[in-house]
């Protein structure tokens, strides 16, 4: 009984952590509340949706294509929307305000498109590709549930965990192993400072900002088969649980949002399991005694209390 | 002197204004709103789209038939957009009683939105043609301004599915049944009258698991192991679309088999369901069968097939499902419709005795009309039914209980 | 000024941490009403560190303070401020969105109850700020924001005066004119603590230094001793601000 | 004659005589009622953010709980109903009590917090274990207290309470060292301000105040579900407005209200299906265009606006 709850609760977490991911980079990196998280999460579902009833691809390879496109959304949206933000008294308050304008924005762009029904696509559909070379190399496919430890679970879950994981592993390759990752780590540290040493801070957060949106689309291709099915109006909820998850971790530390996104499946699956009705609560109830408690997150140094 | 000749001014203009009350109006107002964006836009937009379908035809030709004058007299539709926000809503259902000073009052889709214009309605002494509000809370004796139109009160609903597990179902095998709900008011109350009709059965039937999930839920996995360790006959899922959707996958994804399975939506949005489950994850799911399986006998309106035509022809981009909630939207039409053709004046008690006056009597494509004293809907009830895939891969409809109704025999225990 | 005056302030062997390192580590000094006592250091010695215990921002973790013979070593910092202890900071943290005028209102209203506040117009024109007296606190220059800050303290009528690096960044016209007004404030009995890197500054203000090395004090005495002792060289040339 | 009285007679009481006499020009009462009841809740959330800094995101969380206070005063204890809006008003307040330890966290945490707590009172008052007490998702009908012309007084009642309560903090020392708070706690402090029971004035007495708009707009409403009046749109069109308006004064929340309240009902009835496109696009141009509100327009030529 227990076994069950505890492996959902990691690889429901994994994805979790990837959904939360992108939005921690881009507040450590500009100090900016993206409130339209989740509105890039549902696009990227659509991009997912795209690949496979357009193309008729493998949506998988809606990955790599939602992360291209986003990181140019995200470097036109951050040209025309942030510079001119920062200029302001207040610009963490403000961007709050702004990016929830963005989400009624894209919310009703899309509606206007796409109706507002659910949409999915059926989860064999997920890793065709990977079983079709598997055939073709004689392996024999692997269709329905995967078995863990004696239990069964939905194999699309495996595969948004161990992409994730892999996105997770990229982001921390990113931060420590290249020049530009470093200025951003520099940059989120002591932003005042990075300014001063000449940091061309604007490159640093525009890709970074990029980065933020792309990482939340990549989570939206995995959507349709972690959610059942994706709207327009997708966005509001999963925005609320990406905060959840970020301040779980701790808030700036993108790295810490992966332990958040684990604490945040393995809770929720338990209260499911024990206390059904009241797991709804749980992801607020959460977030406010880990901001009381242990205010800077699992994994947060700085402090942030007044 | 002033004072004089406006007073006799203003008694002018009453005296006008009488004389034209007789005199029919060029169009009659009916009022109502949708959500075209938000959480309850998916069930709303189908609903409005329905009426606007029905304004549409009746105004081609000529407007719809008004006894009070006699004649045909085209409508005009006042609707505005809430958004699925409440206060919204609340604001706009006044501004159609107060500004728009509308003829008749037609609710937005679903019980959340609905809620703001049963007080305006009765405050304004407006007749409120509830078209899905299935609230228990909006009914009741003291209440004359409301009647539920299209769908069957939640307290009622289920009945169906609890009759067929307590007597069909111990002779099948179903001894032990569990029931997860998502708590909202539409499906918490049909979980609790499914519990009341099994327990007042006194049938040797077992309720084995039976649990609320909030209506956010969308992740079933864990919730399908802890059912299935409960090793029930019969699971009951009571749910909106997007949890069916979510939990028929899950049943699927992790390769769970239930004997019997019964799920709400996919016989009200059958066409949703399969698009986003595939037919091969409704095969053998118990569900309502939606009057657009049933093509009940119709003494008013367009029947089924040719509604359906009429509505692949107004909306073939397909961005908005037909379904329940089509013929729902639909239903009303025929209702307001026919109400008019009967109701001797525009007055709202008028307006109310004709609406009850069709009570057992209008056949539309979506059953029998029937209403409670207090305005609940108590026609129009689903059939319990069995989705089966057929020689082409293509889902159809089983109508397995009640009998007289049935069409088929259930599959049990699922292959 | 008058060593056998009884001191206003003692600082009773103070130790700070923040985690493992010891910012202040045993500190114990005094100062008496009109003196100007100098706290010298490197950086990162414990001076202002030193400054926001005593002002209250941060609770000691050992060692008391104690202030007009009551022990207030952890008190919230507004009702030290009604005690009579004040500060500057070091970079100035004025209310930029109200006026000059406003920011002083607040201290004026909510400093000391007991005494006569002093009045608006002359801070205004001693610490010539009455030209942007309506001007929201966020026009202000450096310098004019420093001078805020300190009318600001002074609005609460001190009877101790923390002042952190005020002289930071002021050209010397401003340093002679801002030392006469800290002399003439010492004058008037109050006592004042100067935390300063600029030693032409402090030989001109003090009567007496504290060097601080490591949260401890290294010496103590005038600045004019303290630049032969060995210890006291070796941590200055040491640190980098062998100025 | 003193400021305070000025701004009493010449913005305070023209406001409230303007909605006492409108009823009886203009017939969409409700449309009056939801203009009185953002007007407090523009005025409370000037209260918190603008005389504090701190951004209630799940400031309905106060209007939701007051308006279940009223629903179980009514229900539970058949209480007449203006003695049940103010026990709303005292369960706003004692929920303001129950949060005050997020006051500990600043910026966007806060706001997070903020929003969090709101949903947490949602999912808590909407379980279904509570259903014999706030009637859980099945929704609230009140009998015997219906009656929308006392419902719409007691709402000008709170608004000339929240008027009063803002043209003081605009005319007092308090209210300036409120700002100064808001500008530098520790500075405040050092100007012997007592920072902590400052903040939690300000803070209970924005809660009194949306637990009163909450009370009240359940007498009203009469019938509504936790939805309803805990829906995230109160908190995110309250502080559109006021920051439209500009914030720390008493005229800006009052002008957002009436212009952006008044546009977003002109579209509703005229242009229904672009609504949340237009609607999300003037936030954007107003958080970009105008950041400090339209009070700025006048402020940044050195004029002074109440």
């Amino acid at each position: 009984m227990l076994a069950y709850p505890l492996i959902a609760g990691l690889l429901f977490g994994l994805y979790f952590s990837l959904v939360g991911i992108g939005l921690n980079l881009v507040f450590g990196v500009m100090r900016i509340v993206n409130l339209a998280h989740g509105d890039f999460l549902m696009l990227g579902a659509f991009v997912g949706f795209g690949v496979f009833y357009l193309a008729g691809l493998d949506p998988l390879l809606a990955v790599p294509l939602a992360f291209a496109i986003f990181v140019l959304v995200g470097i036109f949206l951050y040209g025309i929307l942030i510079p001119r933000l920062q200029q302001s008294v207040n610009p963490e308050m403000l961007s709050i305000i702004l990016f929830f304008g963005l989400s009624q924005v894209i919310e009703a762009v899309m509606t206007i498109m796409f109706g507002t029904s659910e949409r999915s696509i059926p989860s064999r559909e997920l890793g065709s590709l990977i079983s079709k070379i598997g055939k073709l190399l004689g392996a024999s496919p692997e269709g329905g549930p995967v078995v863990i430890l004696g239990q069964s679970f939905p194999a699309a879950w495996v595969i948004s965990a161990i992409t994730s994981v892999a996105a997770i592993f990229l982001v921390y390759v990113y931060l420590y192993r290249t020049r530009l990752g470093t200025l951003t780590r520099a940059v989120m540290s002591r932003r005042d400072e990075a300014l001063a040493t000449g940091i061309n801070v604007d490159r640093v957060c525009a890709a970074a900002f990029g980065i933020g949106l792309a990482l939340a689309a990549i989570a939206g291709v995995f959507a349709p088969f972690m959610f059942g099915s994706v709207t327009p109006a997708f966005g509001a909820d999963a925005t609320v649980t990406s905060f959840v998850i970020v301040v779980l971790g701790s808030l700036g530390n993108p790295l810490g949002t992966a332990l958040g996104g684990v604490v945040y499946g393995v809770c929720y699956m338990l209260v499911q399991t024990y206390l059904s009705s009241w797991a709804d609560l749980l992801p607020y109830v959460l977030l406010i005694l880990i901001l009381l408690l242990r205010p800077s997150g699992l994994l947060g140094r700085q402090v942030r209390v007044a | 002197m002033l004072k004089r000749v406006i007073a006799a001014f203003a008694v002018g203009l009453a005296l006008a204004s009488q004389a034209l009350a007789a005199d029919a109006p060029s169009e009659i107002k009916i009022g109502t709103l949708y959500a075209s964006s938000g959480r309850y836009a998916s069930i709303s937009m189908p609903v409005h789209s329905a009426i606007k379908l029905w304004v549409e035809q009746k105004n081609a030709e000529g407007g719809v038939y008004v006894k009070a004058f006699d004649k045909k007299i085209p409508i005009k539709l006042v609707a505005y957009d809430d958004q699925s926000n409440t206060a919204t809503a609340a604001t706009l259902y006044n501004q159609l009683v107060t500004q728009d000073k509308v003829d008749l009052l037609v609710a937005d889709s679903g019980s959340v939105l609905t809620a703001p214009a049963v007080t305006i309605a009765r405050d304004h002494k407006m007749f409120l043609f509830d078209q899905t509000g299935t609230g228990a809370s909006f009914f009741s004796k003291d209440n004359p301004y409301i009647a539920l139109m299209a769908d069957p009160v939640s307290t009622i609903w289920p009945k169906p599915i609890a009759d067929f597990l307590t007597k069909d179902g111990p002779a099948l095998g179903i001894k032990k049944v569990a029931i997860l709900y998502s708590t909202n008011e539409f499906t918490g109350t049909q979980a609790t009258a499914v519990r009341k009709f099994i327990k007042e059965a006194n049938a040797p039937i077992e309720i084995v698991y039976d649990q609320g999930v909030p209506t956010e839920t969308t992740n079933y996995t864990v919730i399908l192991n802890n059912i299935r360790a409960a090793q029930p006959d019969a699971v009951i899922h009571l749910g909106y679309a997007p949890n069916d959707i979510a939990f028929l996958r899950n049943v699927q994804d992790v390769g769970i088999k239930f004997n019997m399975l019964f799920c709400i939506y996919p016989g009200l949005e059958t066409e949703l369901l399969e698009k986003n489950v595939g037919a091969k994850g409704l095969q053998h799911v118990f569900t309502y069968v939606p009057p657009s399986e049933m093509d009940y006998p119709v003494n008013f309106g367009m029947k089924m097939a040719d509604y359906r035509k009429a509505w692949d022809k107004k909306y073939p981009d397909g961005k908005i499902e037909f379904g329940f909630n089509a013929v729902a939207g639909y239903t009303t039409a025929l209702v307001i419709e026919k109400t008019l053709s009967v109701a001797t004046s525009l007055d709202q008690m008028e307006l109310r005795r004709a609406v009850f006056s069709l009570s057992g009597n209008l056949k539309t494509l979506d059953g029998t009309f029937a209403l409670d004293e207090m305005g609940g809907q108590v026609g129009e009830l689903t059939p319990l039914g069995q989705l089966q895939l057929n020689d082409h891969g293509h889902i159809k409809f089983v109508a397995v209980y009640p009998h007289d109704v049935a069409t088929g025999k259930p599959v049990y225990p699922k292959p | 000024m008058s060593p056998d005056a009884v001191p206003i302030l003692k600082v009773n062997d103070l130790l700070k941490r923040f985690g493992g390192f010891h910012a202040l580590d045993g500190l114990t000094f005094h100062v008496s009403p009109g003196e100007i006592l100098g706290l010298v250091g490197p950086n990162g010695s414990g001076k202002t560190t030193a400054i926001n215990v005593i002002s209250g921002l941060y609770a000691p973790d050992r060692g008391d303070v104690v202030f007009d013979g009551v022990s207030v070593g952890g008190m919230a910092s507004h009702k030290l401020v009604h005690r009579g202890i004040n500060r500057t900071f070091q970079i100035p943290k004025p209310f930029l969105s109200l006026t000059v005028r406003e920011n002083i209102a607040v201290a004026l209203a909510y400093g000391r109850a007991e005494v006569t506040p002093p009045s608006t117009a002359e801070l205004l024109v001693d610490f010539h700020l009455d030209a942007v007296a309506d001007r929201p606190a966020s026009e202000l220059n450096s310098a004019q924001q420093k001078m805020l800050d300190l009318v600001r303290a002074l609005a609460t009528r001190p009877r101790l005066l923390l002042l952190d690096e005020l002289a930071a960044g002021l050209n010397p016209t401003e340093l002679d004119w801002i030392a006469g007004r800290i002399k003439t404030l010492a004058k008037s009995g109050m006592a004042i603590i100067v935390v300063e890197h600029l030693m032409g500054f402090i030989e001109q203000i003090t009567d007496r230094v504290i060097v601080m090395n490591a949260g401890k004090e290294i010496f103590e005495g005038t600045l004019a001793v303290a630049v032969k002792v060995p210890e006291v060289i070796e941590v200055f040339l040491g640190g980098e601000h062998a100025a | 004659m003193p400021s305070l009285a000025r701004h009493t007679l010449f913005i305070a009481v023209p406001l409230l005589a303007l909605f006492a006499i409108l009823p009886g020009v203009y017939n969409n009462h409700l449309l009056l009622f939801n203009f009185v009841i953002f007007l407090i809740l523009a005025q409370g959330v000037n209260i918190i953010y603008g005389f504090t800094g701190y951004l209630p995101f799940g400031y309905v969380g106060f209007f939701g709980a007051g308006a279940y206070g009223f629903a179980i005063m009514v229900m539970h204890f058949q209480s007449p109903a203006p003695l049940a809006v103010v026990v709303a008003g005292l369960v706003g307040v004692a929920l303001g009590l129950l949060l005050a330890p997020l006051l500990r966290l600043t910026g966007a945490y806060f706001a997070i917090a903020n929003l969090a707590a709101a949903l947490a009172v949602l999912h808590f008052v909407a379980n279904p274990a509570l259903e014999s007490i706030t009637k859980g998702p099945y929704g609230v009908a009140l009998n015997g207290t219906f009656n929308p012309t006392m419902a719409y007084n007691g709402a000008l009642i709170i608004l000339a309470l929240t008027l009063g309560i803002v043209v003081f903090l605009r005319n007092s020392s308090f209210g300036l060292a409120l700002q100064a708070v808001r500008e530098d706690a520790f500075s405040a402090s050092m100007a012997g301000v007592n920072v902590l029971k400052m903040r939690m004035i300000a803070w209970l007495a924005s809660a009194l105040v949306a637990g009163f708009a909450g009370g009240v707009f359940a007498w009203y409403v009469s019938v509504f579900y936790p939805d309803n009046v805990f829906s995230a749109d109160f908190s995110i069109f309250a502080i559109v407005f006021a920051l439209f308006g500009g914030v720390a004064t008493i005229t800006g929340p009052i002008v957002g209200v009436v212009i952006l309240y008044g546009i977003y009902n002109l579209i509703g009835f005229t242009t229904p299906q672009y609504f949340q496109l237009i609607y999300g696009l003037l936030i954007i141009g107003l958080v970009l265009f105008l950041p400090a509100g339209l009070v700025s327009l006048a402020t940044r030529r050195g004029w002074y606006v109440p």
